[in-house]
């Protein structure tokens, strides 16, 4: 029930956000943090004590911390269920933090009915949690589907001058996407009734259907589109950049932070436990992908002139690490891409605050016209720095750990791709300083005015530059939470040779 | 004709009392608002009336009407659109002169709508197809301070009359052929017959061009803008949903009846231009700057996505989910089509061009008008088919059915057609969400309380069956086993 | 008193031809009141295949599906005359090529 | 010893102090934690260098355990032997003088604060490095390290020079650390472990010498060690790294960071002795890189330049080494090269600092009177470079020699190219001593060094002239290499050669008894000194070959190419949309036609199916 | 020869709607159209409907017509007009209609041609016809009744404003 809660209170808050704005314009983000806030501690404080035994599918799928099943289409099997495992709650609490530092992003920037950018904001979330928790096929569609319209309308309206195009261009390619991936359950659903007799969209029955191969293989296509757009993977990427500069800051960092985890995570949940067969086969072009991925994002990255479109495509690049993790398919890859997940949310996350910042402090996201702006703001500079190297995979930060290992596992399975991916960390590196040379380093224009960073964004990248450099140096934590879901995953292939087995060559002889 | 037959005929006796009961108020004494009032009183009076006669249904009274709770289920929708159409034209067409005979007009109509709904016989697809078109003619080119309506008017005119005409020679070749005018006779008479189907396809392409020609299927959709665009506001809405709905539900029970997916070729036609109008409605639409014609457009698409229903058919073992289908999406897409145009019509209060409706006149409507915008944004997104509305079950359902019957081929249609037509439902709504500033003129709007309200009810009843349908999946599937 | 054994396709052949008079009427005139005059041509033809088949079967229904017809035109044509009227007087013209402001 | 963990993190907690403070920091403060905290760190260093010369013993700490994912679960964890007490020694010893140092160079700069931040991360990255047990720790050390460096070289970021020589300097090391990475995935898939010294047993057992794994394995790490160390075909961006602050090049560009590849390939040199075409590989990468970076030398005029080169060209003598085996040949000659480099870099930044920073040596001259703590430094410096007897760098560079020339079949040449680059190295370092120091003067030095700048000069002329008798711990460490038995003829000519050096260098730079500019002037002299002065031109080459075809398909990409599809597609939406449009002509006739046109067309379709 | 006058029925039908629909006079054209109407109601004679035949001559002939005639009347579009039809009429705007009228009547006639039947010759007396519409098709009386009302009021609404200003101009 918990887990409904945590949903209803985001909606209810964003009501309320919505409406204070009637008492006093300050008020919205108050009640938005507060909201934030207190389904942060109350997610927290509902996990049960000790792992209960919660309903598992004959193939296991790990262990569910909690699970909630109510009555809602009979008619078709479709049912309000909602399960939380670790995988869920590493992004549930990932998203709500997340949420915080969009909060506190655009605390002073919105001045323009704050109440309902605010509402907007928490909506997302909602939506986004209810993506993270939904395990009925249907509902995880609607969710998919519901928390674009808040995001729509916070690029749409609080974006930046191309906003229409970009909040258009958004909505079509994940809308387009989504509507495959409907189909593809619907597909499956029937398949279900087929096998079993009985119409059902839970998740846990459509669990270990024996499909025909080739419907199999189309049904896992609708959704690995849905979700590689949503990640983005290359070539279904070209709404992101747009998006994420034409977004407001909190938008960007929503975007980002939590809305590309939500394809990495449908992949990790859905496509590829539903379809082990057709993804084990569509692998070598999954991966294909998430190389052309890295490099093309990398490369495009540094031929960008505008701060918020560079970060936008080291995300591209950055997401590829996660496909490429994923259909690796062994334990280090997947763990590495879970790892990348969070990594990569935070660090984007805060290079586009960062980037938020400096478009509000001097109304342009031209780098060419930044240049030296270290003199004037140190902490800003020093943030940026962190950041950026954060982002070119530094050991030490979360970043390196992800990629580290999903590269590490990629190398067991296809070591010419890890060789290829691994050219990733070099482009990395030159389009991340490229940036701080355009930007915090070179010559300061002495007229210009510069306010550093204030305390409230001191504390929002404090607790990021923290969370990433525990995750670089003590990621257990986050690795025990995800355990469960990449054994499963695992038992779904016959064993790890299957994998290799796509790869001749490589040779696998652990001792 | 017996009590039960009475019963089973309510809601067709209430309307055409009340539709003399109207004449004679009117002679009476003119006041648009009694009229009007009286008249959305007997339309929720025949809708509740269909209640009593669910009790005598099924029940075929001679042999031209079934009454039976499919028929009644849409007899009950048509008249509270028929209703919802009265209240909301009070307005409308209060500035005119002479509003009253407006409402009587539209009962008729709404009896067409209901006749058509029951109709098993030619005798009664003629006749309810005439009063509702007849009723319509009026009715779009009621407003007489311009001249759009009746350019409408006369195109709608000419137009239906020729595809009536098409139809009727259609029937009266199916009854050369067969000898008999009511539907399942038909569809047996054709069994037995020897004269085949040299003689029977053309007829059944015929009767299927002139009842698509209704629907606006393509190619046989090139009036729709303009009459959409040129009719009242409501009257559009009305047009859209009532009229069209009743003429699918026929439509549908033809088919059925007849059992005319015997003939395959017939159907794969039917698909192949379903195929047509969820791609070019969609494409159509998509850069319209007149709303009205951007959502006759988009209704062409809808039709689309509709006759999907028809291939499903085919197979009789998919037959119940998928008519369950259609009249789910009819619902949903009535109370969505009347709610936009509803909303449409407040939106537009300039007396000179208020038929036309531009993009630029919902600009920042959000911000000047937040109720009705969010109510707006909700219809858009109920066509567009986002969940939680009552469009999204609705297309859910089709898929399901077109899933059922592995069409494949179709469901691509249906996704193509759909992405498409995001972009200029997002328009709208981008549109409405421009900042102040951004849009030119402002444009002023009337702040009509009973319409916003009736459009709140509207958009209630878009919402709750897309949040919770349960029970009228149950009802539905209870009408249909 | 009794009528005659017509073949059918003689009589349909007929009406055929007949609607497909009114219909190139319709694609050919651009003066309303010709159109409307086409559509009484196709209505008569479609009148005209039913009495036939009534006769073939030696039935009632089509003399009454003819009398229902007859209904309907007389409907029209008097809305559709209504509307000719107003037409004359708002575009001082019957051309209906004139009457072209809803397009696009 | 228990509080080993103590040394690294007494640097790097500074730093971070350093780093939060934001420069709101009282400068005097700043030096104190700055240069306080690394040389706590050397006193600690001290304490365990004593324990362990006392006991010998391999140390072993464990903090955490990094992470654990299946089988892979590197730890935060220390293993100390004599290499690691050697190498510590070094960074904490040297850079403690070396930050000493600073306090005066950067005294007045505005980001002193920064600066020393930056240097106490660099030490802490670097004993991290040198400390871990696993290659993923010392993979993070090194890469900690470049972090450092590339900060360190753009420290004056407002001149965008500097920081296109920081990102070099990055970049290309970046390319060799992916090598490494690509390495250290190869090691793991193959041998389940990164940990070292379970690897190298590991190694042993499941493999042949010779075997093609090994060889790949070891190449991939080489390429590591390469980039990091500058060696042949990476080293170009050392000679740009001088772009930093002086102090920086000594400690990082000379004494510590560029050693790391010498220090990771002793370090796996069980791997190597594996991979014999790697080892060989390694011994004629170091030849090479030592003859093509003293003959750069050779034509440089900025007197850091010289160094740097010199740098390259003397880890090119310990890669040689490496190659031959003589492992503690190699690091004796890192720990030496440390001592005299670490001066010379000091000494120049004096120079530097004393002649508002002038850097070309022609533009200088005569200092010998005029700065006599600096000249004397210098000397000695460049006679241990130079390696002139009894100097520390004789000792180290002799040995080598001797290494390579025991080698069969190769090692004559090794060695005979080895002797060439002793001599070119006496050539190039007295060169930049006459032209430097005697002369006639042309700029006039405004200040004197203080004594934060000469006590470690001192100390450091010290360790170059004496480190030569420092007996490293190294015995446990390294296989026990063969006593040299060469012939005293071999050991003449090894000695003779930098004398050769020194007395060409006066001929022609200071006795001007062969004229410079005769051989400079003719046509062969003039190319060979401009493409020594470019170095070789490979920056050029690489501009060419790398950095042009990335601008320009970042340049052709920049555009998106996938978005045009899309765009494609909208248009071909739009097309359609304007073309269906304008069938909606608004004539009544038409209208009707299109439905007779399509009902025509239903029929048709219909009696074509029919018949 | 009552078949022999069948087929000159058919045929004056057939040349009076041609006709009809050529004229540039709509009154001329009218005429025509009238006689083609009763042409029609010989045929239904013929056929043996004689109530249909009485019906088409007269409410078709009669009364529907009268109502084109009283437009045309108020209209009085004159010589001009008849000019202007004339043009309208050139080849040119001939040709897509007819080839489109011709492929359908093709079609039509193609289909038609396994059509073997022939009409009963059982003349259905009124009498008949009257049973059936008050018996089985009561209801369908009813509704045209509805239907006739909606023509009446729209053409009330319509016309009437017409009129209205008419006489407001005299």
């Amino acid at each position: 029930m918990s887990m409904a809660v945590l949903i209803l209170m985001l909606l209810g808050g964003g009501l309320l956000a919505w409406q204070s704005e009637r008492i006093h314009p300050d008020l919205p983000r108050w009640t938005a943090l507060a909201t934030v806030i207190v389904a942060l501690v109350f997610l927290l404080v509902s996990l049960p004590p000790e792992q209960p035994t919660l309903p598992t599918d004959p193939r296991g799928t790990g262990d569910w911390l909690l699970h909630l099943k109510l009555a809602w289409m009979p008619r078709f099997g479709i049912a309000l269920e909602l399960a939380l495992d670790g995988l869920s709650l590493l992004l549930l609490v990932l998203t709500l933090l997340l949420g915080l530092i969009a909060i506190a992003s655009s605390w002073s920037e919105i001045d323009f009915k704050p109440g309902l950018f605010q509402a907007n904001l928490l909506w997302t979330l909602a939506g986004v949690c209810g993506v993270f928790l939904a395990v009925d096929m249907f509902l995880f569609f609607l969710f998919w589907e519901v928390m674009l319209i808040p995001m729509y309308l916070l690029i749409a309206i609080w974006g930046h001058e191309n906003k229409t195009y970009a909040a258009t261009k958004f909505f079509i390619f994940t809308q387009a996407s989504g509507l495959l991936m409907l189909l593809a359950i619907v597909v499956l659903a029937w398949q279900g009734l087929a096998a079993s007799g009985r119409l059902s969209f839970s998740y846990f029955d459509l669990l270990g259907l024996t499909l025909d191969p080739r419907l199999g293989w189309w049904t896992m296509l609708g959704f690995f589109l849905a979700f590689t757009v949503k990640l983005p993977a290359f070539p279904f990427h070209t709404w992101l950049p747009d998006a994420h500069t034409q977004a407001p800051t909190a938008g960007s960092v929503l975007l980002a932070g939590i809305l590309l985890k939500t394809g990495a995570y449908g992949l990790l949940r859905f496509c590829i436990p539903l379809f082990p067969e057709a993804s084990l086969q569509f692998a070598p072009i999954a991966m294909g992908l998430g190389v052309a991925g890295v490099i093309y994002g990398a490369v495009l990255a540094f031929a960008q002139s505008d701060f918020k479109r560079l970060v936008a495509y080291s995300s591209v690049s950055h997401m590829g690490f996660v496909l490429l993790g994923l259909y690796a398919w062994n334990q280090l890859a997947l763990q590495g891409a879970v790892m990348q997940m969070v990594a990569h949310g935070i660090s984007t996350a805060a290079l586009f605050m960062l980037a938020g910042a400096l478009q509000q402090r001097l109304h342009t996201r031209d780098m060419g016209r930044m240049g030296g702006l270290w003199h004037q703001a140190p902490r800003m500079g020093a943030c940026a720095m962190f950041f950026a190297v954060a982002s070119l995979g530094l050991p030490g930060l979360g970043n390196f750990v992800a990629e580290f290992l999903v590269l590490l596992g990629l190398f067991a399975v296809q070591p010419w791709l890890a060789a290829l991916a691994a050219l990733g960390l070099i482009t990395a590196a030159i389009y991340s300083l490229w940036m701080m040379q355009q930007t915090f380093q070179g010559s300061p224009d002495e007229q210009r005015k510069l306010a550093d960073f204030d305390v409230r964004e001191m504390l929002a990248m404090g607790t990021m530059v923290v969370a990433l450099v525990w995750l670089g140096l003590y990621p257990q934590p986050v690795l025990d939470l995800a355990q469960p879901v990449i054994d499963s995953l695992q038992h779904l292939v016959p064993s790890d040779n299957a994998v290799v087995a796509l790869a001749p060559g490589a040779a696998v002889n652990k001792p | 004709m017996t009590v039960m037959d009475f019963q089973a005929l309510l809601p067709l006796l209430v309307l055409a009392a009340g539709a003399t009961l109207l004449m004679l108020q009117i002679a009476w004494v003119r006041s648009p608002d009694l009229t009007g009032a009286l008249a959305a009183l007997i339309l929720v009076l025949a809708a509740l009336s269909c209640h009593f006669a669910v009790a005598a249904a099924p029940l075929q009274v001679t042999p031209l009407l079934l009454a039976d709770r499919y028929a009644l289920l849409f007899c009950t929708l048509f008249c509270l659109a028929g209703a919802v159409t009265a209240l909301l034209s009070r307005d409308y067409v209060s500035q005119g002169d002479q509003p009253e005979e407006f409402f009587l007009l539209l009962v008729l109509a709404t009896m067409g709508a209901c006749v058509l709904a029951c109709a098993v016989h030619v005798a009664s697809l003629l006749l309810g197809l005439e009063l509702l078109s007849v009723s319509l003619y009026t009715l779009i080119a009621y407003p007489n301070k311009s001249i759009l309506p009746l350019e409408a008017a006369v195109k709608y005119l000419v137009l239906s009359g020729a595809a009536s005409a098409t139809a009727l020679f259609g029937f009266a070749l199916l009854y050369a052929a067969t000898g008999t005018l009511g539907f399942s006779a038909i569809g047996q008479g054709l069994e037995e017959t020897g004269m085949g189907q040299s003689v029977l396809l053309p007829a059944a392409v015929m009767i299927f061009t002139g009842l698509a020609f209704k629907l606006s299927v393509v190619p046989f959709h090139l009036w729709t803008p303009d009459v959409y665009d040129g009719a009242p506001a409501p009257v559009t809405g009305f047009l859209a949903s009532v009229a069209k709905g009743a003429v699918f539900v026929v439509l549908l029970r033809l088919f059925l009846d007849a059992n005319l997916f015997r003939y395959y070729r017939l159907v794969e036609v039917t698909g192949l231009l379903a195929i047509f109008s969820m791609v070019a409605g969609n494409l159509l639409a998509l850069l319209q700057t007149n709303i009205k014609r951007m959502l006759a457009y988009s209704s062409i698409a809808h039709i689309g996505y509709l006759l999907i229903v028809l291939m499903v058919c085919t197979n009789s073992a998919n037959q119940a989910l998928a008519v369950e289908a259609a009249i789910f999406y009819l619902i949903a897409y009535t109370a969505t089509t009347i709610a936009a145009f509803g909303l449409l019509t407040l939106i537009s209060c300039d007396p000179s061009g208020r038929e036309n409706i531009q993009l630029q006149q919902v600009s920042g409507l959000f911000w000047r008008q937040p109720v009705l915008a969010c109510l707006m944004l909700v219809a858009l997104l109920s066509l567009a088919g986002i969940p939680l509305t009552a469009g999204f079950i609705a297309k859910f359902y089709l898929v399901n059915a077109a899933v059922s019957g592995h069409h494949w081929i179709l469901l691509f249609s249906l996704v193509l057609g759909s992405s498409i037509g995001i972009y200029y439902y997002l328009r709208v709504i981008h549109y409405m969400a421009r900042r102040p500033g951004e849009h030119g003129t402002e444009h002023e709007t009337i702040s009509n309380r009973r319409g916003r309200i009736l459009c709140g009810l509207l958009i209630a009843c878009i919402l709750l069956p897309g949040i919770a349908p349960q029970s009228l999946m149950q009802y539905l599937r209870a009408i249909l086993h | 008193m009794s009528g005659l054994q017509i073949p059918m396709e003689h009589v349909l052949a007929l009406a055929g031809l007949l609607f497909s008079c009114g219909l190139m009427g319709l694609m050919l005139r651009r003066n309303i009141i010709f159109m409307l005059m086409s559509l009484e041509v196709m209505l008569n033809a479609v009148a005209l295949a039913f009495v036939a088949a009534g006769a073939q079967w030696g039935q009632a229904d089509g003399q009454i599906i003819f009398l229902l017809i007859l209904s309907v035109a007389a409907a029209e044509v008097a809305v559709g005359l209504g509307l000719v009227l107003q037409i004359q007087r708002r575009f001082k013209t019957l051309d209906m090529d004139q009457a072209r402001r809803l397009r696009g | 010893m228990a509080g080993v963990w103590l040394i690294p993190l007494l640097p790097l907690a500074s730093a971070l102090l350093l780093i939060l403070s934001t420069g709101k920091m009282p400068r005097q403060l700043v030096a104190l934690l700055g240069a306080g905290s690394v040389g706590l760190a050397a006193i600690c260093v001290a304490l365990l260098a004593r324990d362990f010369l006392a006991d010998g013993e391999v140390r072993q700490l464990t903090l955490w355990t990094w992470l654990a994912v299946g089988e892979f679960t590197p730890r935060i964890a220390f293993y100390i032997d004599g290499l690691t007490v050697v190498m510590m020694s070094v960074i904490t010893g040297v850079g403690f003088l070396i930050h000493l140092y600073s306090i005066e160079f950067m005294w007045d700069d505005e980001s002193i604060c920064r600066y020393f931040a930056y240097m106490n991360l660099f030490v802490a990255a670097m004993l991290v490095l040198v400390m871990a047990d696993n290659l993923l720790l010392l993979y993070l050390g090194w890469e900690g390290v470049g972090l450092c460096s590339y900060l360190l070289v753009g420290f004056w970021y407002r001149d965008p020079a500097n920081g296109r020589a920081a990102r070099k300097a990055f970049i290309v090391t970046r390319v060799g650390d992916t090598a490494m990475a690509l390495g250290l995935f190869l090691l793991f898939t193959e041998l389940g472990t990164l940990d070292i010294q379970p690897m190298l047993v590991a190694a042993n057992s499941h493999w042949q010498v010779g075997d093609s794994l090994p060889i790949l394995a070891t190449a991939l790490l080489l390429g590591g060690a390469v980039g990091k160390s500058a060696q042949l075909p990476l080293h170009t961006w050392l000679p740009d790294a001088m772009a930093g602050p002086t102090p920086v090049s000594a400690l990082i560009h000379a004494a510590t960071m560029v050693t790391a590849g010498v220090y990771l390939i002793a370090r796996t040199f069980g791997l190597f002795l594996l991979a014999p075409p790697t080892q060989e590989a390694v011994a004629w990468i170091g030849l090479l890189t030592l003859l093509l970076a003293a003959f750069a030398a050779l034509a440089q005029s900025d007197i850091k330049r010289i160094l740097a080169y010199s740098t390259i060209s003397q880890i090119g003598y310990m890669f040689l080494a490496l190659g031959v085996g003589a492992y503690a040949s190699g690091i004796f000659h890192l720990v030496t090269h440390a001592f005299f480099k670490a001066l010379l870099f000091l000494a120049a930044g004096a120079v530097i600092h004393c002649l508002h920073h002038e850097h070309n040596i022609f533009r200088m001259g005569g200092l010998r009177t005029r700065l006599p703590v600096i000249f004397w430094s210098f000397l000695i410096g460049s006679a241990a470079l130079a390696a002139l007897p009894f100097t520390s760098g004789f000792y180290s560079k002799d040995a080598i020699l001797l290494s390579a020339w025991e080698i069969p079949g190769i090692g004559p040449w090794l060695w005979a190219g080895g002797l060439l680059g002793a001599m070119l190295t006496g050539i190039y370092s007295f060169r930049l001593v006459f032209v430097v120091f005697f002369g006639s003067a042309h700029t006039e030095p405004d200040r004197q060094p203080g004594w934060k700048m000469a006590t470690p000069l001192i100390v450091l002329c010290v360790l170059s002239l004496l480190g030569g008798l420092l007996v490293l711990p190294l015995s446990g460490v390294f296989p026990p290499a063969a006593h040299p038995a060469a012939s005293h003829a071999v050991e003449y000519i090894s000695i003779g050669t930098p004398l050769l050096g020194l007395l060409l260098a006066y001929l022609l730079f200071l006795g001007r008894q062969l004229s410079i500019d005769t051989l400079a002037d003719g046509p062969l002299g003039r190319g060979l000194s401009d493409l020594w002065l470019k170095g070789w031109r490979i920056d050029q080459l690489y501009d060419a070959v790398w950095v042009r075809p990335y601008l320009g398909l970042s340049h052709w990409w920049r555009n998106e190419p996938v978005d045009r599809i899309y765009n494609a597609l909208v248009s071909l939406c739009q097309w359609a949309h304007h073309r269906l449009c304008a069938l909606q002509t608004g004539q009544l006739r038409w209208y009707a036609t299109s439905m007779v046109f399509g009902l025509v067309l239903l029929v048709a379709i219909m009696l074509r199916n029919a018949t | 020869m009552m078949a022999t006058l069948f087929y000159l029925a058919a045929f004056i039908a057939l040349l009076a709607t041609g006709l009809a629909l050529t004229r540039t006079n709509a009154a001329h054209a009218l005429i025509y159209l009238i006689v083609s109407l009763l042409a029609v109601a010989v045929l239904f004679f013929l056929m043996g409907a004689p109530f249909a035949a009485a019906l088409e001559i007269v409410i078709y002939a009669g009364a529907i017509m009268v109502l084109f005639v009283f437009v045309i009347m108020m209209l009085n579009v004159g010589q001009e007009g008849i000019e202007r039809e004339r043009e309208w009429l050139s080849a040119r705007n001939w040709v897509v209609p007819g080839v489109l009228a011709a492929i359908l009547l093709l079609e039509l006639l193609l289909a038609l041609r396994a059509a073997p039947a022939t009409t009963s010759g059982v003349a259905v007396t009124p009498k008949e016809v009257g049973l059936a519409l008050f018996g089985p098709y009561v209801l369908a009386v009813e509704i045209a009744s509805m239907l006739l009302l909606a023509g009446l009021v729209g053409a009330y609404h319509l016309g009437r404003r017409f009129i209205v200003r008419r006489e407001r101009r005299r």
